[in-house]
């Protein structure tokens, strides 16, 4: 009887080996010549210096630019590693590490978001004994004990995109890579108050609540509907992150506020299921729609109009500048507190920019 | 006879035991710093979370009875206790009041199966709802900090006594406590008869009400414990925070080989189910698969560890009719 | 024997939602006398014994016991009392030990505050009650390792632990095969020595002369009368419980030729019965005589294709086959009324009709389609047919009397035009009057040409009925005996 | 017990329904648009996975697994149907979701794992393959043919008020099964497995294959529900339907079918999923906050749970 046990464990033990053989490379393949491959484009439009590097690192033998942190071992903690735009990152980050030689382990929880397994990722780094940090927390003040530790570790953190709290002064980072989500939710709720003419009724689609993005972009659209008296923001509703739901909960909202102007999403998944809500009640001009991320599908639907903004987070920038931020310290130099990555609202007008063919 | 029974008992867990010290090596050889007393030592620290939720779902479970509230049991715990310290409760009075909100869903709970003897799951499945629903509005959906350095202190990784740290203590002492009452006490006793069969019980004149209310009772404050522990590794309080625990703390159970039919395993099962959980997630991480990949591995282990537990049994109950003959 | 009453009865009467099963009974146990109540199923017995031992609470009337009148509000208080009950079926805990068993409820505790359990005494005080009823087992062995007898002793042994004064014993006797039965006697006699009283419920009349001093017969909830054991003879409380005379209750005339062979099965073996070869042809009632635990419901379960068998052969209807399942043989119209009605027989929480029908649902609507004319007709005529007695085809059958349940299990197979169809126990739990009826089902159904294999531990049910009793022991078949030269002497012979 | 209280109980979740949607109609500002775009998409998808689920807990199981197979398969039809393999696509989706079902259905009925178990195992690991395979990659801009099915409509009275496709669909399904369970001798099977499995499979029922066949079936509509969905947000993704295994045991809880099986039955579930839209829908047009929503449907629930047992009493006097 123990025998089957064993054996069947083992058994498993092995899916597991070759499981792990693989992922390292597997999803690379598979995303590679997808997302960021055309994302790679979108910096080289925008801020040049970065990206044009990335394709120079492919030829062998390049001198390395920041010699003290070659060959270091590096993890970069981010919230998720199903969802493309942390994809994106993932390749930021890696195509980053092998310009500048070092050895990049990109990780994230199982569950997206869950503070609790990256505190356990954290302490992994420390077992492992990395060199550096690079921190994305997926809540900001619950991965500060965590953080603490890291100190104590003596491994210095860069923290990337979502701002490590430092109020309670305990911790310390060495700089903050930020495309952050409070710009993010203002530059979109800007443009979307622009686009309704500063007046009307506005809505907010969040996601599960108690997330550390939804309440940072949450806040950062109320407070800018907050400074327009005309803007009355009427209900905010949680659709989980999820384009069904928000489908849904879109269709109740037109119902208790007939005269909507305005949508503000949390994240691209549930404007789209709003753009699709709106379709269907017709209403498709009435009101305008602002997501964030800046997701294929909503750059095309920016395109074709159906949805006004987004904010197009470019991830694969940010992972690569936190990195190069990363090489930049162990190669001693200096860094500001913060390193602001640029972000801009992505409209009709500019939205070529981004759309992949 | 009595050697035969252990040997069964043993086989049943036996399997387990060598999962986990195969997994263990593999691990060891693989993954690069895996094998340092610091990560083993977070590794019993994660699975002391589980642990002791599962301590209390295998109550239930022994009954014959689902609790799916406990994971937002957790949950609930964590906004009571994080929002009173922020608004400057004594640390005491944070951690009492969010048992006691545990304890509460826990007596619903009871109450509805008990006396009311509306179905266990149902019931639980309700109360899931019920007390998520009560977190996110107490809460009102947003994350608690704390700012408490008393209750910081409870998970501080800094806060190790004898070498272990004050979460392995608290859940060990649980633990032992509930172990004992299980194996050595009357009400034990009546939870091991009450689940093997309702009707026995009852015609020997023990009341189901009260062991089924204290069960439930206990598997909520259990699950407030794992809350609170959970709460202060992070030291704030988060309404997501239990999000689908209680399944994990079910698949514990059942994969340490206590069946939903109630009757029959223990708290030992559990144990070694918590720390095969904890040694495989912790495990995985280490060899950096990627979660997706991790998804399916879990699922297959959960499949794979419980058919194997279903042969066991099958061939125990062959084994025993045949013995009936000699 | 002494005269003093230690549990007297005073018109006790008991009604559930507006039925009164029981009115106005009256009785007097006495110290160290063996009590027997006998009554038909639905008669009251159990219900007035479950009163007696406070699982239910009595509406009208009052106990005394020792001379002072009682409040029964729990079972509890009842055992520490000294009035306990053995119940009709097992109450055990197969995952527990014997001694956890024995003392569910109230095991010993050592004296502190908290309830911490005693195992050592508990073992040891259970090693004592086994010794005395002549059990050499561990009392930490599982229950679920135990024999079917081993159990009910267990179940005694349970019983005795609460130094009983009154012990009620409701059917102890129906799972026991003869030779266990006397061994329960003996234990009987010793408790009554003891000045215990045990208060006996049985069906089987033939048992009652060796143990009975007082004979109580109750019929529809009344007492008929009682009566000393001396002046009983079988026929006349047979007389009292059913009011009518029963001469001969089988009827059966033998067949003279058999018909065609319609099941035979070669070196039959599983783990609980090893190389067994029988036959059955048509217009025959062949029976399996021998000890609970033989292996006769296991054979026969595997005949029916519910358990599966390791090697040999069935062959039914004359083509052989080495694997079968339930669908297969109910399709070759072979019927199982198996041993356990409640879990196994019926569904008890549909109604009367849709369990008739059920076993033939793909014969009745050959597309797939039902048709509630059609299966009301269908069930209304077997409810005449067999006289199940209902207000109504939807009344759920958990609402139905042991007697017409069993009927309605019967129904089922006929329903589905079986040409074979297995009893295990037919008759066991069922009142004289019930019984009667299904010994007529079965000679209608063999002088239709069909057939019977039936099991019973009730050798005169077998002798009275079958063409042919084939002996098992052990799981082997030890002789085959055509009704001629059968005799109780005999089939127990080749049984132990 | 009186005639008044006795139709209440009966009809107690019908009330309730009644009473949300009056709620509900007099806060929003056009009633009738408002119970048309509820009942024509909202309640229309969630419908069909529900339905699955009903199935299962019938036969005294429960089936964790209908989001990640409706994730699953609605993926892995759609990466054909965006190279214009429409049919192909669907087929293929619809064959994904039944042999997963199938998978479930063989571990409950031959291995006799507990459903509880099996299909939560099988959630993980299908949940996993969908995001491994793709890499979380989402598939959007499908052609018209496809998402029509969705989109379109039957009759179409406004561009809001009209008998959607999905609606019809929906119905179509939810018919087939009120006739498969209530008319037919397999239904009738379905009942006895929850009810009492060994007494049916004495009668000679093939047990293992109802329950086969059931949670087939509960795979090959949550495939359904996938597609259904994919068709009219335009986009597969391999996160959707997390929450669809819960919604679905809720809404069958509320719908009155019995967790112990056989007791029950698709009629309760539209009910029940109409209570748990109409109430989701309730709350939003009153504009109450959304955080009070899971509070909220578990009182629900433990009110249709105590209604239940009321009347499960009252019908035991009745047959007394």
């Amino acid at each position: 009887m123990k025998r089957i046990a064993l054996l069947l464990l083992v058994a498993v033990m092995i899916a597991a080996l070759v499981g792990c053989a693989q992922p390292a490379e597997q999803p690379a393949q598979s995303e590679a010549p997808a997302a960021p491959a055309a994302e790679t484009k979108a910096p080289e439009a925008t801020q040049a210096p970065a990206a044009t590097e990335a394709p120079a690192s492919e030829e062998p033998e390049s001198q390395y630019k920041y010699p003290g942190a070659v060959g270091k071992k590096a993890t970069m903690i981010l919230k998720d590693l199903t969802n493309p735009v942390w994809l994106e990152a993932r390749e930021g980050g890696l195509a980053a590490a092998e310009e500048f030689g070092m050895d990049l382990e990109v990780v994230a929880p199982i569950e997206s978001n869950n503070n609790e397994e990256q505190i356990a990722l954290v302490q992994q780094v420390i077992a492992q004994k990395k060199d550096i940090l690079i921190m994305c927390p997926a809540d900001s003040t619950g991965i500060v004990p965590a953080i603490e530790e890291v100190n104590a570790a003596n491994i210095p953190v860069i923290n990337l995109n979502t701002k490590i709290n430092t109020d309670s002064g305990t911790v310390h980072y060495e700089t903050f890579v930020v495309a952050d989500n409070t710009i993010c939710g203002t530059l979109c709720a800007e443009e979307l108050v622009r686009l309704a003419g500063e007046e009307g009724e506005a809505v907010i689609l969040e996601g599960p609540s108690g997330g550390q993005v939804t309440i940072d972009l949450s806040n950062a659209a109320q407070a800018v509907f907050k400074k327009y008296p005309n803007i009355k923001l009427v209900d905010i509703q949680n659709a989980k992150f999820d384009r069904a739901t928000a489908f849904n909960t879109t269709q109740n909202l037109l119902q208790a506020h007939p005269n909507l102007k305005i949508i503000f999403s949390c994240n691209d998944e549930m404007a789209l299921g709003a753009v699709e809500a709106l379709k269907e009640a017709g209403k498709l001009d009435q009101v305008v729609v602002g997501g964030i991320d800046g997701n294929q599908d909503a750059l095309k639907a920016i395109k074709e109009g159906t949805m006004e903004v987004t904010v197009y987070k470019n991830f694969w920038l940010q992972a690569y500048t936190a990195v190069e931020a990363a090489a930049k310290f162990l190669d001693g130099q200096k860094l500001d507190e913060k390193i602001l990555v640029e972000l801009e609202a992505v409209t009709p007008a500019n939205v070529d920019k981004y759309l992949k063919n | 006879m009595k050697q035969k029974k252990l040997n069964f008992q043993n086989r049943e867990k036996l399997g387990l035991v060598i999962g986990i010290v195969v997994l263990f090596i593999i691990m060891s050889i693989l993954a690069e710093g895996f094998f340092s007393w610091y990560n083993i030592h977070n590794l019993l620290r994660d699975s002391s979370i589980l642990l002791v939720v599962a301590t209390g779902m295998t109550l239930v479970i022994l009954l014959g009875k689902i609790d799916m509230s406990a994971g937002s049991v957790m949950s609930l715990t964590a906004i009571v206790t994080t929002i009173l310290l922020a608004n400057g409760a004594h640390v005491v009075v944070a951690l009492l009041a969010g048992l006691a909100s545990g304890a509460l869903i826990g007596l619903l709970n009871g109450y509805l199966v008990g006396i009311q003897k509306l179905d266990h799951f149902v019931t639980t499945f309700a109360t899931m709802s019920l007390a998520k629903g009560l977190a996110l509005v107490i809460c009102d959906g947003d994350i608690i900090n704390t700012g408490n350095n008393d209750f910081k202190a409870i998970g501080a990784s800094t806060s190790v006594f004898l070498g272990l740290h004050v979460h392995i203590w608290i859940v060990a002492a649980i633990f032992a406590v509930m172990l004992f009452v299980l194996t050595k006490t009357k009400f034990g006793y009546r939870v091991y008869s009450i689940g093997g069969s309702e009707q026995a019980a009852m015609l020997a004149g023990i009341s189901t009400r009260g062991t089924y209310i204290l069960s439930f009772l206990i598997s909520g404050l259990t699950a407030s414990v794992g809350g609170i522990l959970l709460a202060s590794k992070a030291n704030n309080g988060n309404a997501t925070i239990g999000d689908g625990f209680e399944f994990s703390a079910i698949a514990t159970v059942i994969i340490g080989g206590t069946p939903f039919d109630g009757g029959r395993g223990g708290l030992v099962g559990t144990l070694i189910g918590a720390i095969l959980i904890s040694l495989l997630k912790n495990g995985l991480r280490f060899l950096n698969i990627t979660p997706s990949l991790q998804y399916v591995i879990i699922g297959l282990v959960i499949l794979v560890v419980i058919i194997t537990d279903v042969i066991i049994n099958e061939r125990r109950k062959l084994e025993e009719l045949r013995r009936v003959e000699q | 024997m002494h005269d003093d009453v230690i549990l007297e009865i005073r018109n006790v009467s008991k009604s559930f939602s507006g039925v009164q099963v029981l009115s106005g009974i009256n009785m007097r146990v006495r110290k160290g006398e063996v009590h027997v109540v006998v009554g038909e199923n639905g008669a009251g017995k159990s219900t007035l014994m479950k009163i007696i031992s406070g699982v239910y609470q009595k509406d009208g009337g009052e106990l005394l016991f020792e001379g002072k009148p009682i409040e029964v509000k729990s079972i509890r208080q009842m055992q520490e009392m000294g009035i306990s009950i053995i119940h009709q079926e097992f109450n055990l805990l197969p995952n527990r030990t014997i001694a956890q068993n024995i003392f569910l409820g109230r095991e010993p505790v050592k004296k502190r505050g908290i309830p911490v359990i005693d195992i050592e005494e508990m073992n040891a005080k259970s090693r004592e009650l086994l010794g005395f009823l002549g059990l050499n087992v561990d009392p930490r062995t599982r229950v679920s390792s135990l024999g079917i007898a081993q159990q009910q002793m267990i179940e005694v042994a349970k019983a005795l632990s609460f130094k009983s004064k009154v012990l009620i014993m409701d059917e102890p006797t129906a799972t026991l095969t003869r030779n266990e039965i006397s061994k329960l006697f003996e234990i009987i006699r010793k408790l009554k020595n003891e000045g215990v009283s045990i208060i006996y419920i049985s069906h089987r009349l033939e048992e009652l002369k060796e143990i009975a001093d007082t004979i109580s017969v109750l019929r529809d909830g009344a007492l008929v009368g009682t009566l000393d054991a001396k002046e009983a003879t079988t026929d006349k409380i047979i007389k009292m419980m059913v009011g009518r005379e029963i001469t001969n209750q089988y009827h059966r005339e033998f067949c003279t030729e058999v018909g065609e062979e319609v099941l035979r099965i070669d070196n039959l073996s599983s783990y609980r019965f090893k190389n067994v070869s029988l036959k059955v042809h048509r217009g025959e009632i062949v029976g399996i005589s021998g000890l609970v635990g033989a292996g006769r419901t296991e054979l026969i379960k595997a005949i029916f294709g519910f358990d599966r068998f390791e090697s040999g052969e069935v062959v039914l209807f004359g083509k052989k086959y080495r694997r079968l399942n339930t669908s297969m043989t109910t399709r070759l119209k072979v019927g199982l009324v198996p041993e356990d009605r409640k879990d196994e027989g019926v569904i008890v929480e549909m109604p009367i009709r849709e369990n008739i029908v059920h076993a033939s649902l793909s014969q009745l609507f050959k597309n797939g389609i039902l048709n509630k004319k059609t299966e009301t007709e269908t069930a209304n005529k077997y409810v005449k047919e067999l006289g199940i007695v209902t207000n109504s085809i939807d009344k759920h059958v958990m609402y139905l009397s042991g007697g017409n349940q069993q009927k309605v299990v019967v129904a089922k197979w006929l329903c589905a035009q079986c040409d074979l169809i297995l009893f295990d126990e037919p008759t066991r739990g069922i009142d004289v009057g019930a019984r009667e009826e299904i010994y007529e089902i079965m000679n209608a159904l063999v002088k239709q040409g069909k057939a019977v294999l039936m099991i019973s531990s009730d050798m005169p049910e077998l002798l009275g009925l079958c063409d042919r009793i084939y002996v098992m022991k052990d799981g082997r078949i030890t002789q085959e005996f055509s009704h001629s030269e059968a005799t109780q002497e005999k089939l127990l012979a080749c049984s132990i | 017990m009186s005639k008044v209280s006795g139709f209440i109980l009966k009809q107690s979740k019908i009330i309730l329904l009644v009473v949300i949607v009056v709620v509900a109609s007099i806060f929003a500002n056009n009633p009738i648009e408002n119970i048309f775009t509820v009942i024509m998409s909202q309640a229309t998808f969630m419908l069909i996975y529900c339905l699955g689920m009903t199935l299962a807990i019938l036969t005294g199981g429960l089936d964790l697994s209908v989001g990640s197979v409706a994730a699953f398969s609605s993926y892995i039809g759609a990466t054909l149907i965006i190279e214009g393999y429409v049919v192909p696509g669907i087929i293929v989706a619809l064959a994904i979701g039944a042999g997963i079902g199938a998978i479930n259905g063989l571990l409950i009925s031959k291995v006799k794992l507990s459903p509880f178990i099996a299909t939560y195992g099988m959630d993980w690991l299908v949940r996993g393959l969908v995001l491994f395979i793709l890499a979380g990659k989402k598939i959007f801009g499908f052609s018209p043919a496809f998402t029509s099915i969705s989109k379109g409509a039957v009759v179409e009275f406004t561009s809001t008020m009209k008998i959607s496709n999905p609606f019809v669909i929906a119905l179509v399904i939810f018919l087939v099964l009120l006739f498969l369970m209530r008319k037919t001798t397999f239904g009738r099977n379905v009942y006895c497995v929850g009810l009492n499995a060994s007494a049916t499979r004495i009668t000679g029922v093939n047990t293992d294959r109802i329950i086969t066949i059931i949670y087939t079936i509960s795979g090959l509509l949550a495939a359904i529900a996938g597609l259904l969905y994919a068709a009219v947000l335009d986009c597969a993704e391999p996160n959707m339907g997390t929450h669809y295994g819960l919604m679905a045991i809720a809404a069958t809880l509320v719908g009155g079918t019995a967790i112990t099986g056989g007791k029950g039955g698709v009629g309760n579930t539209i009910i029940g999923v109409l209570i748990m839209v109409f109430l989701t829908n309730a709350l939003a047009v009153l504009g109450v906050s959304h955080l009070w929503q899971e509070a909220v449907f578990g009182l629900v629930i433990i009110f249709a749970a105590l209604m239940e047992k009321a009347r499960q009493k009252q019908i035991a006097l009745l047959q007394m």
